[in-house]
């Protein structure tokens, strides 16, 4: 097996475009998938997206803030979790379907 | 080595990522997201989070990802249904995308040249002791504001769940 | 000298006759009416004698001049209300007040059994008084309101009978054409405050005489034109004479003093009173001469051929006119004045007449539902000979005189001028007679068929006889009397018709109007020569002899010339279709492109179109941004992905050279 | 590393915050205890907490300065908005009562919830780093997000707070990636400290950190529904119950405009001229998107909605303007149309009547004539929205204009007020329906408003006649608070 | 004085909502005609001193902006002022009977709108101009709105925007100028631009001149912004027409007096030409739009745009009788074309209908109002003697000084003027009337007489006796002349003819 055609390390960079990609595909999920609770979930992606940024910068800064914001980004989204999943429940009740291209009754 | 690791664990969460996308089923992707988060837990080892990673698993990939799975199962989600309707991000997404991820890569490339790497131990301050001692000084504030955010998740949860209004 | 109370008295009666005439007896409003115009006179009277007038020499060679208060002041202009009294002023109120206490005590007589009776005395107050006012304005704006106020109470007075429709389309039309004359009348008072500063008569005219000509004479000119088309417009002078024949619709008393004897030589004295300021212009002057030639001349013409007899004293008037302003053009001004005294006192009578005859035949007014009424109403008939007399030229009468001076002073003008007018004195004289001979010889051709029709279907029968554009018949003019035959009208009627047979008769030698005038229109030197006035006279002897020939010997004459003529007789007859002209030409094509271009299309739809187009776009606007809402969250998401893409590109990658990078990149 | 406890000062300046989180929890205590019919004092309860946090925050007020650790900062703008979410809250509440027992809802979390929302929004409008902002609007939008959907048997609630929920989410992921890339650039969350590593700062870290404001710029303008970020907004005010749907169109509105004139004026000042541009745009698109598409709404709340869209356009001129009298117009604009919109929707929530049945601009019919009183005070609301002087939505445009040419705004003010003048119709609409037209079924078994709703609507109104009459006692204290 | 005479008719508002509708029209008679005389009291003390304002009151309103609530009056406004009040209560009396319905609130917005224009004219802050200006629109909108004809709504919201769209530019404006000088205070801003303290470039004076002058012209109306007006007066009730016609088309040429030329009169000056040039294709065009409206109240509505087209030809010639004039036409129209609609008023309230067809005869068994008519008809065709004629001739007058073909076009309208006019009243009052016509035609009344006969007196006396409402105006017009004219450039346009004009005029 030839070597691999890696340095030791990894530049800061690769890191954030890593952060950067989960951000886009947290977008994309978003845009694409049509369950609600996929949709929910790729913003829970995309929060993990900002985590690892937030972290990689800490890093870079040799700095402990970082963590603690995403400490708190993790907390708010258990939190939000907690009540965007009693929304789903509603919602769900109602119309029984998890459809989000469905909830379109509002609109114009 | 570091490399190696990273490499692995980027392209876990990479692929988990995309087959969080790509799956029209929920529970897989709620299990790739898991996935992704495992990944991303390691990588923050990497990065020098100890006290992070942890949290990323116990709290993450653990409860708040066991919850979805529980909300999957009670509302019995099944696959998504073949799309009806197509609202314009169906289009416009991928090129925007594209676009994004572009920009925010050039970017990057232009703040953060190739110089500085990671490497494992090259940070270690992400322990519990000065996570703790930052949130209980400097970060007083937020933390015990979140405890105010969690009741109002637990109200919000009681609010919209519970059996009837009246 | 209390000038002003010359057109106060009027004024008064007018108050007194509109605010409390309708509880008002009879007797009161004539004595109201006729006393207020009658003191006027007497007060005209006592001023000029006042002024010494009638002890003659110089008296009143100056202007003599009251000013009672500022009426408009604006900055350096200065408009008051000033009377002012001079030679031409004194003649002008005279003729105003005289001839008008006599039609005043006449029309008591004719209108006696009128409804609206004391409407019509208050509105014949008004006009004495806005006429009087016109007279002694002491500056041009106050001769302006004179001449609009005498423009709107011809209006009222056409339109006396507002019942019917031509009246008040005959009425519209005086008022609308006055207009257009005033127009005229006003760019020119304009200009005279641009040049002059000032549009005090004195003021005006001492500087006109300090200005060279040679410098002056453009805009002189300017004003002088448009002062022309002032006058044009209220002398029925051609293009705009078409409205007083139609003003016929009034009641006679009317025609008599308004559209015969004052109002329209408004415009005569007007141009005599702004002579200096048109003897800086040759070409204006002359412009005045022609004018006046082809109206005297077409008019004539007209008349040749007219049935209705108020029409043809209508025409005649135009006619009359428009050798006033030959006078005018040709510089003799005073000839201009002289012919409006004159004109006054035989036109009144002719109409006056005509409205006697038209009373005794019960309203009748077509002659050839006349004749034979000599038998009838002798007074009528003697008074009405003596002013066809005098209209014809017939030597040493009042209209020989003044017309005799016009046309010496248009042969030494231009010839051509002279030779118009002579035959047109002819087409006067033979029209004239022409409507005496029809009237008073021959039988009585009205009877059976006012018997068999009553006089309610006069309207439709004159329709019939007269085609449909002839709006100037006043059938209704004389709603009273159920006569089964022609009868003399009573004294109060006939006596100022002596009056005006006498001052038809001897006027023109009793007063002379040029002697007098001379201080302000010097007389032209040198004798004129004889074989002019010869052949004027010949000319208008001329007339009646074929007028007799025609209506009295033989006939049927008339019809014979008139068949073999058709063409012609037809285009005269109906007047040279000049209304219809007019009507196709401008009226209806204003109307229409108001209608249909203005007010449907530039207004609805092009400036309320570009209003609710507007709306209309700000209402498509809405209705394209509202669907940015599709309700579907996906969407809702891809629009803030849009957006944060351009924000970022708007803040983040401009001038950052991300975009050099980029493209370096992909080099 | 020496620890030093936070001191009285810092207490006090965060105890309007306390009250009103001791308070809520009280309601859910007490909702867990009470009887059913004891319920009713959620509303009189909340309202003594919240005047009582508006006294402490008043008080605060005469105390400026940092608290914990830097995380607040207790000035001018801060305590100015303070004061007005918690006015929001109190008029909110009054606006609320009586719909909340037509609608058999009268629970206490209702009251708990609008309290910890407004602590979110105290929160945002003191913080001064980023971590408060995000933390205080996540304590506001949370709430929020329950309170949209707050009667979960109405389909209309459901996809209103799941809309919110998801896309309000969705918005944050951006201001988070945002605030990650400040952090990693500057090295600070701390607003003062950002500014200052800006102010020298190169090329490269000015390109990325604006871009990383303009990701923030992508969820504080959702939050104030700016466009292209203003989408969610008429779906969830139409969806949400009208007194919601008023609070969440001032409460976080104003405490996101707050922190974005903030954020912006502050730690952004030195790369002004990159976002201005950007503002500038918004501004008008926001206006242009707004009133135009109001044009088209037959629904009132929904068109309230996009008004109110309009209205955020408004603003973001005055923060175009990025002024001493730019923010000092916005902290006005905000004051007038919290009372003026609350006011208007308090109206349409009392004619709208149970289930909301009668929302459409038709259903207004004759109004003037059923119900004066009522019919009034909203045209001196709409007066207000369209701008008309002697009210107060007339004094904050006016204001907000001449902030912007003062600033040499030019173009955008000819075209604010020419948007303005487009408003006047769909405002001018209603006030057509309600006086001009005869009234219609819609109003015919409409019974006069309660007491504490017709509080809300007369306070509101009085607030709007007061700031239009005697702008001065506010513009005084606005312009002594201005950023800049 | 001022004080009572502008805030009588806001209290009067209040109390109006909250008396009972039965003595609501008492009431507000009264007040209004409290108001008036009180406003007659203004008359003394500014014709003493024309020049300056009287009865000033400057009080701070906001202090920072720098709003204070100045009001005074001088000789440009106060006929104005007085015209707003004489023409309050005549509207209440018009109304008396013609209003059945929500009958307080009907007369509660008349006072508001009697507050608001005599605002206008009183507000010597700019500020306060705006807010005055814009609160007057309000009640005239809810008078078209409730009390009008069938299509009101779209005439009162069509009437609000057209407006509304206007005086948003006035106030970026007024704003703009406030950045400038520091001050809301018209005779500061005035002062500091006359005196070179606050400059403006040549662009900055351009757009905002055209800014101001928009928003005027859309009141005033100018062609081609006027279709909002003939819609509005259309489905106005009788007394909207009145007061819209008679005063709040007044504030659109006060406004252009007062502001538009002293402030920017290099602007005034150079746009002049095709201002004028509308203004002349406005008398023309609207006389013969006028001139084949089948409905009446249109008519006069196209009247109106042309005979404003007069006044503000007469603004733009920069010329002291020309001002005069257009001042004076102000006033004059205010009376006659208020007497038309309320003529015209009387008669819908007779028969129902506005339809120039509809009528016919009338003068037989209705000569008084006939009289009236005509001579309404006759004051506002410009008779001498009556009052139009005189503001017509000096704002002709002027025109021709600065340029004479101007009113070679203009004069125009004064021929078609009486075209319409009187082919409206032949059309109306003669022929036969109709059975019908006849039975549905009594003559005036009391009431209707005494609302009549203030505006047929001054008729008569303001076209005889101009010296009594003449010379405050000339004096104030000749400030503000002499602000505009600077630089002499008026009057040096007219290179062709000039010879005596500036001579001392008549010396009689």
């Amino acid at each position: 097996m030839p070597p691999l055609p890696l340095p030791p390390t990894v530049p800061i960079s690769w890191y954030l475009t890593l952060s950067a990609i989960l951000f886009s595909l947290g977008i994309a999920g978003f845009l694409f998938r049509r369950s609600i609770i996929t949709v929910f979930m790729s913003i829970e992606l995309m929060l993990n997206a900002v985590n690892l940024s937030f972290i990689t910068f800490s890093y870079k800064l040799k700095q402990v803030d970082g963590h603690i914001f995403s400490f708190f980004v993790m907390v708010v989204a258990a939190a939000e979790a907690a009540v965007g999943l009693a929304i789903i429940l509603t919602v769900f009740k109602n119309r029984q379907t998890l459809e989000i291209d469905e909830l379109d009754s509002l609109k114009n | 080595m570091d490399a190696l690791l990273f490499m692995l664990f980027a392209a876990i969460a990479v692929v988990c990522g995309i087959n969080l996308v790509i799956q029209t089923h929920p529970i897989s992707s709620a299990l790739s997201l898991v996935g992704v988060m495992a990944a991303l837990a390691a990588l923050y080892l990497l990065l020098g989070g100890e006290f992070i990673a942890a949290a990323q698993l116990v709290v993450y990939a653990g409860a708040v990802m066991v919850l979805f799975i529980f909300v999957i199962m009670l509302l019995n989600a099944g696959t998504e249904h073949k799309v009806k309707k197509n609202p314009w991000s169906q289009y416009a997404g991928i090129p925007m995308l594209l676009l994004f991820l572009g920009i925010v890569a050039c970017l990057v490339q232009q703040m953060f040249p190739s110089t500085e790497s990671v490497s494992f131990g090259g940070f270690t301050k992400g322990g519990p002791l000065e996570i703790g001692r930052a949130l209980f000084t400097t970060y007083l504030l937020p933390f015990e504001v979140t405890s105010v955010l969690i009741l109002i998740a637990i109200l919000g949860a009681i609010v919209l769940a519970r059996k009837e209004i009246d | 000298m209390q000038l002003w109370l010359i057109p106060l008295f009027p004024l008064l009666g007018f108050a007194l006759n509109g605010i409390f005439g309708k509880k008002l007896s009879k007797p009161a409003v004539n004595g109201i009416a006729c006393g207020s115009v009658l003191l006027s006179f007497l007060w005209v009277l006592k001023t000029l004698n006042a002024l010494g007038v009638f002890s003659g020499g110089n008296a009143l060679e100056e202007t003599y001049k009251e000013q009672y208060f500022t009426w408009i002041q604006s900055g350096m202009l200065n408009i008051g209300v000033d009377f002012a009294i001079d030679r031409l002023t004194a003649v002008m109120l005279l003729i105003v007040t005289g001839i008008g206490s006599l039609i005043h005590i006449y029309a008591t007589g004719y209108m006696a059994h009128e409804g609206g009776y004391y409407r019509f005395f208050a509105y014949l107050n008004l006009f004495m008084f806005f006429m009087l006012i016109l007279v002694l304005g002491a500056n041009f704006l106050l001769l302006f309101v004179g001449w609009e106020g005498v423009g709107l109470c011809s209006y009222l007075l056409i339109g006396f009978y507002f019942l019917e429709k031509f009246a008040s389309d005959a009425a519209n039309k005086a008022f609308i054409v006055n207009r257009i004359g005033d127009f005229g009348f006003s760019l020119a008072v304009f200009l005279i405050v641009i040049h002059f500063g000032s549009l005090d008569f004195t003021t005006v005219f001492e500087k006109v005489k300090d200005m060279p000509i040679e410098t002056t004479a453009g805009w002189m000119t300017a004003i002088s034109l448009l002062l022309l088309v002032g006058a044009c417009g209220k002398s029925a002078q051609i293009p705009l004479y078409v409205w007083l024949p139609d003003a016929m619709a009034g009641p006679t008393p009317v025609s008599a003093l308004i559209h015969a004897a004052t109002m329209v030589t408004a415009g005569v004295y007007m141009v005599a009173r702004s002579s200096q300021i048109f003897l800086h212009s040759a070409g204006a002057l002359n412009i005045v001469a022609i004018v006046g030639v082809l109206t005297a001349c077409f008019a004539a013409t007209i008349g040749l051929t007219q049935f209705d007899i108020k029409k043809v004293y209508a025409y005649s008037t135009v006619s009359q006119l428009g050798y006033m302003f030959i006078g005018l053009g040709t510089g003799a001004f005073s000839a201009g004045i002289y012919h409006v005294m004159t004109h006054a006192f035989f036109k009144a009578l002719l109409f006056l007449g005509a409205g006697s005859v038209i009373h005794a035949c019960g309203g009748e007014q077509d002659m050839r539902k006349m004749g034979g009424l000599r038998k009838y109403t002798p007074i009528t008939m003697y008074t009405l000979l003596a002013a066809s007399l005098a209209i014809a030229g017939f030597p040493f009468l009042s209209g020989y005189y003044s017309k005799d001076m016009i046309l010496e002073a248009a042969y030494e003008h231009a010839p051509w001028m002279y030779w118009v007018g002579v035959i047109t004195a002819g087409m006067t004289a033979f029209y004239v007679f022409r409507a005496f001979f029809m009237t008073f010889m021959g039988e009585y051709r009205g009877k059976q068929e006012a018997e068999a029709h009553g006089h309610g279907g006069h309207a439709a029968k004159a329709h019939d006889d007269h085609g449909h554009d002839d709006h100037g018949h006043a059938n209704d003019d004389h709603g009273h009397g159920h006569h089964g035959e022609p009868h003399e009208s009573p004294a109060v009627m006939w006596i100022p018709l002596a009056v005006l047979a006498i001052l038809s008769l001897i006027g023109g030698w009793a007063f002379n109007i040029p002697k007098f005038l001379e201080p302000i229109f010097p007389l032209h030197e040198g004798e004129a020569e004889a074989w002019l006035t010869y052949v004027s006279v010949a000319f208008g002897l001329g007339g009646i002899a074929l007028a007799y020939v025609m209506y009295v010997v033989s006939p049927g004459m008339a019809d014979g010339i008139a068949n073999s003529l058709r063409g012609l007789y037809t285009l005269v007859y109906n007047k040279y279709f000049v209304d219809e002209l007019y009507d196709s030409v401008v009226v209806e094509p204003m109307i229409d492109g108001s209608r249909i271009f203005l007010w449907r299309v530039v207004d609805a739809r092009g400036i309320d179109g570009v209003v609710n187009g507007a709306g209309k776009t700000a209402s498509a606007l809405g209705g394209l941004l509202k669907r940015l809402q599709s309700g579907s969250i996906r969407g809702y998401a891809a629009w803030v992905v849009a957006g944060s893409l351009i924000v970022i590109a708007i803040i983040g990658v401009r001038n950052s050279g991300l975009v050099e990078t980029l493209m370096g990149g992909l080099r | 590393m020496p620890v030093s406890l936070p001191t009285s000062a810092e207490y006090f300046r965060f105890l309007p915050e306390i009250i009103l989180t001791i308070a809520g929890v009280l309601i859910m205590f007490l909702e867990a205890v009470l009887d059913e019919d004891r319920k009713s004092i959620f509303g009189p309860f909340s309202l003594v907490a919240l005047a009582l946090s508006m006294g402490a925050a008043i008080a605060a007020s005469s105390d400026p300065g940092t608290a914990f650790s830097n995380m607040l900062i207790i000035d001018g703008f801060g305590s100015f908005f303070r004061v007005l979410v918690l006015v929001v809250g109190i008029l909110a509440v009054f606006s609320s009562m009586e719909y909340l027992a037509r609608e058999r809802a009268n629970g206490g979390e209702y009251y708990a919830l609008i309290l910890f929302s407004i602590v979110g929004q105290c929160i945002m409008v003191t913080a001064n780093e980023l971590i408060m902002v995000f933390i205080g609007l996540e304590v506001s939008s949370i709430a929020s997000y329950v309170l949209a959907g707050y009667l979960r048997e109405d389909k209309r609630n459901n996809e209103s707070a799941l809309k919110y929920f998801l896309l309000g989410s969705f918005a944050t992921a951006f201001l988070l990636y945002g605030v990650s890339w400040i952090y990693g650039v500057t090295g600070s969350t701390n607003l003062q400290l950002i500014r200052q590593s800006l102010e020298g700062a190169g090329a490269p870290a000015v390109a990325v950190t604006g871009a990383a404001a303009a990701l923030m710029f992508v969820g504080l303008g959702f939050k104030i529904s700016a466009a292209p970020f203003q989408v969610w907004a008429p779906d969830v005010y139409q969806g949400a119950p009208a007194p919601v749907s008023a609070f969440l169109s001032v409460g976080p509105k104003a405490a996101a405009f707050a922190i974005l004139a903030r954020v912006f004026m502050t730690a952004f000042g030195p790369i002004s001229a990159r976002w201005e541009p950007v503002f500038w745009a918004c501004a008008l698109a926001t206006m242009i998107i707004g009133n135009f598409a109001a044009i088209q709404q037959t629904n009132i709340k929904r068109m309230l909605a996009y008004s109110s869209i309009a209205h955020a356009g408004y603003v973001l001129v005055a923060i175009t303007a990025n002024s001493g009298i730019g923010s000092a117009a916005v902290m006005f604009y905000m004051a007038a149309y919290a009372v003026t919109n609350i006011g208007a929707f308090a109206v349409v929530a009392h004619v709208a009547r149970k289930g909301e049945k009668y929302v459409e601009i038709e259903d207004f019919a004759g109004l003037g004539q059923r119900m004066p009183g009522l019919a009034a005070m909203l045209t001196i609301f709409l007066l207000s929205l369209i701008g008309v002087p002697l009210t107060g939505g007339f004094f904050g445009k006016f204001y907000i204009f001449k902030a912007a040419l003062d600033s040499h705004l030019n173009w955008l003010t000819v075209l604010g007020l020419l948007n303005s003048a487009v408003a006047a119709y769909y405002y001018l609409r209603i006030l057509v329906v309600m006086y001009f037209k005869e009234p219609g079924e819609s109003t015919a078994d409409l019974q006069p408003a309660g007491a504490t709703l017709s509080i809300a609507v007369y306070v509101c109104a009085i607030g709007t006649l007061v700031l239009g009459i005697m702008p001065g006692w506010v513009l005084d204290l606005a312009n002594k608070a201005a950023l800049k | 004085m001022l004080d009572l005479v502008l805030f009588l008719p806001l209290i009067g508002f209040f109390a109006l909502l909250a008396l009972p509708d039965t003595v609501s029209r008492k009431a507000a008679l009264a007040i209004s005609l409290v108001v008036f005389l009180l406003s007659l009291g203004l008359i003394g003390p500014v014709t003493a001193n024309p020049g300056e304002y009287s009865f000033v009151i400057n009080a701070t309103w906001i202090d920072y902006p720098p709003i204070h609530y100045h009001v005074g009056i001088d000789g440009l406004s106060l006929w104005l002022v007085i015209l707003s009040t004489l023409l309050t209560p005549i509207a209440i009396l018009v109304s008396w009977k013609y209003i059945d319905h929500r009958v307080k609130m009907y007369y509660a917005f008349l006072l508001l709108l009697e507050f608001g224009v005599i605002g206008v004219f009183a507000s010597l802050d700019m500020f306060l101009f705006y807010v005055f200006w814009e609160v007057s629109l309000v009640p005239m909108y809810f008078l078209i709105g409730i009390w009008g004809h069938e299509r009101r709504i779209y005439a009162a919201v069509k009437f609000f925007l057209f407006t509304m769209a206007g005086s948003v530019l006035m106030l970026a404006a007024i704003v703009y100028l406030y950045n400038l000088t520091g001050s809301f205070d018209y005779a500061t801003i005035l002062d500091q631009l006359q005196s070179g303290r606050a400059v403006l470039t040549a662009q900055a004076q351009t757009l905002l001149f055209l800014a101001f002058f928009f928003s005027f012209a859309i009141k005033v109306p100018l062609f081609p912004l006027h279709t909002w007006l003939p819609d509005a007066h259309v489905e106005a009730p009788t007394a909207g027409s009145i007061m819209l016609a008679s005063v709040m088309l007044k504030m659109g040429t006060y406004g252009l007096v007062r502001f538009c030329l002293p402030l920017f009169p290099e602007a005034a000056h150079k746009h002049a030409p095709w201002i004028a040039g509308l203004a002349v294709v406005g008398i023309v065009y609207g006389a013969l739009v006028a001139l084949v409206q089948p409905n009446m109240k249109k008519l006069v509505a196209y009247s109106s745009v042309s005979h404003l087209g007069f006044v503000v030809l007469g603004v733009f010639s920069f010329t002291q009788a020309g001002l005069d004039g257009a001042v004076y036409q102000m006033l004059n129209h205010g009376v006659s074309t208020g007497a038309l609609f309320m003529l015209v008023g009387f008669l819908y309230e007779r028969r129902h209908s506005l339809e120039i067809s509809a009528y016919g005869g009338v003068a037989t068994p209705a000569p008084q109002l006939a009289i009236i008519f005509l001579i309404t008809t006759l004051a506002s065709i410009g008779l001498p003697t009556l009052n139009n004629f005189v503001g017509e001739f000096l704002v002709l007058q002027g025109a021709a000084q600065a340029n004479f073909s101007w009113v070679v076009f203009a004069a125009i309208g004064v021929i078609l003027s009486a075209c319409y006019m009187l082919w409206l009243y032949q059309r109306t009052f003669y022929g036969r009337a109709s059975h019908d016509l006849a039975h549905h035609m009594p003559d005036l009344n009391q009431r209707e007489w005494i609302a009549a006969l203030p505006l047929l007196i001054l008729m008569v006396w303001m076209g005889t006796y101009t010296q009594s409402f003449m010379p405050p105006i000339s004096a104030q017009n000749a400030r503000i002349l002499e602000k505009v004219n600077k630089g002499g450039t008026a009057l040096a346009k007219t290179p062709t003819q000039a010879p005596a004009v500036k001579e001392v005029a008549d010396a009689r």
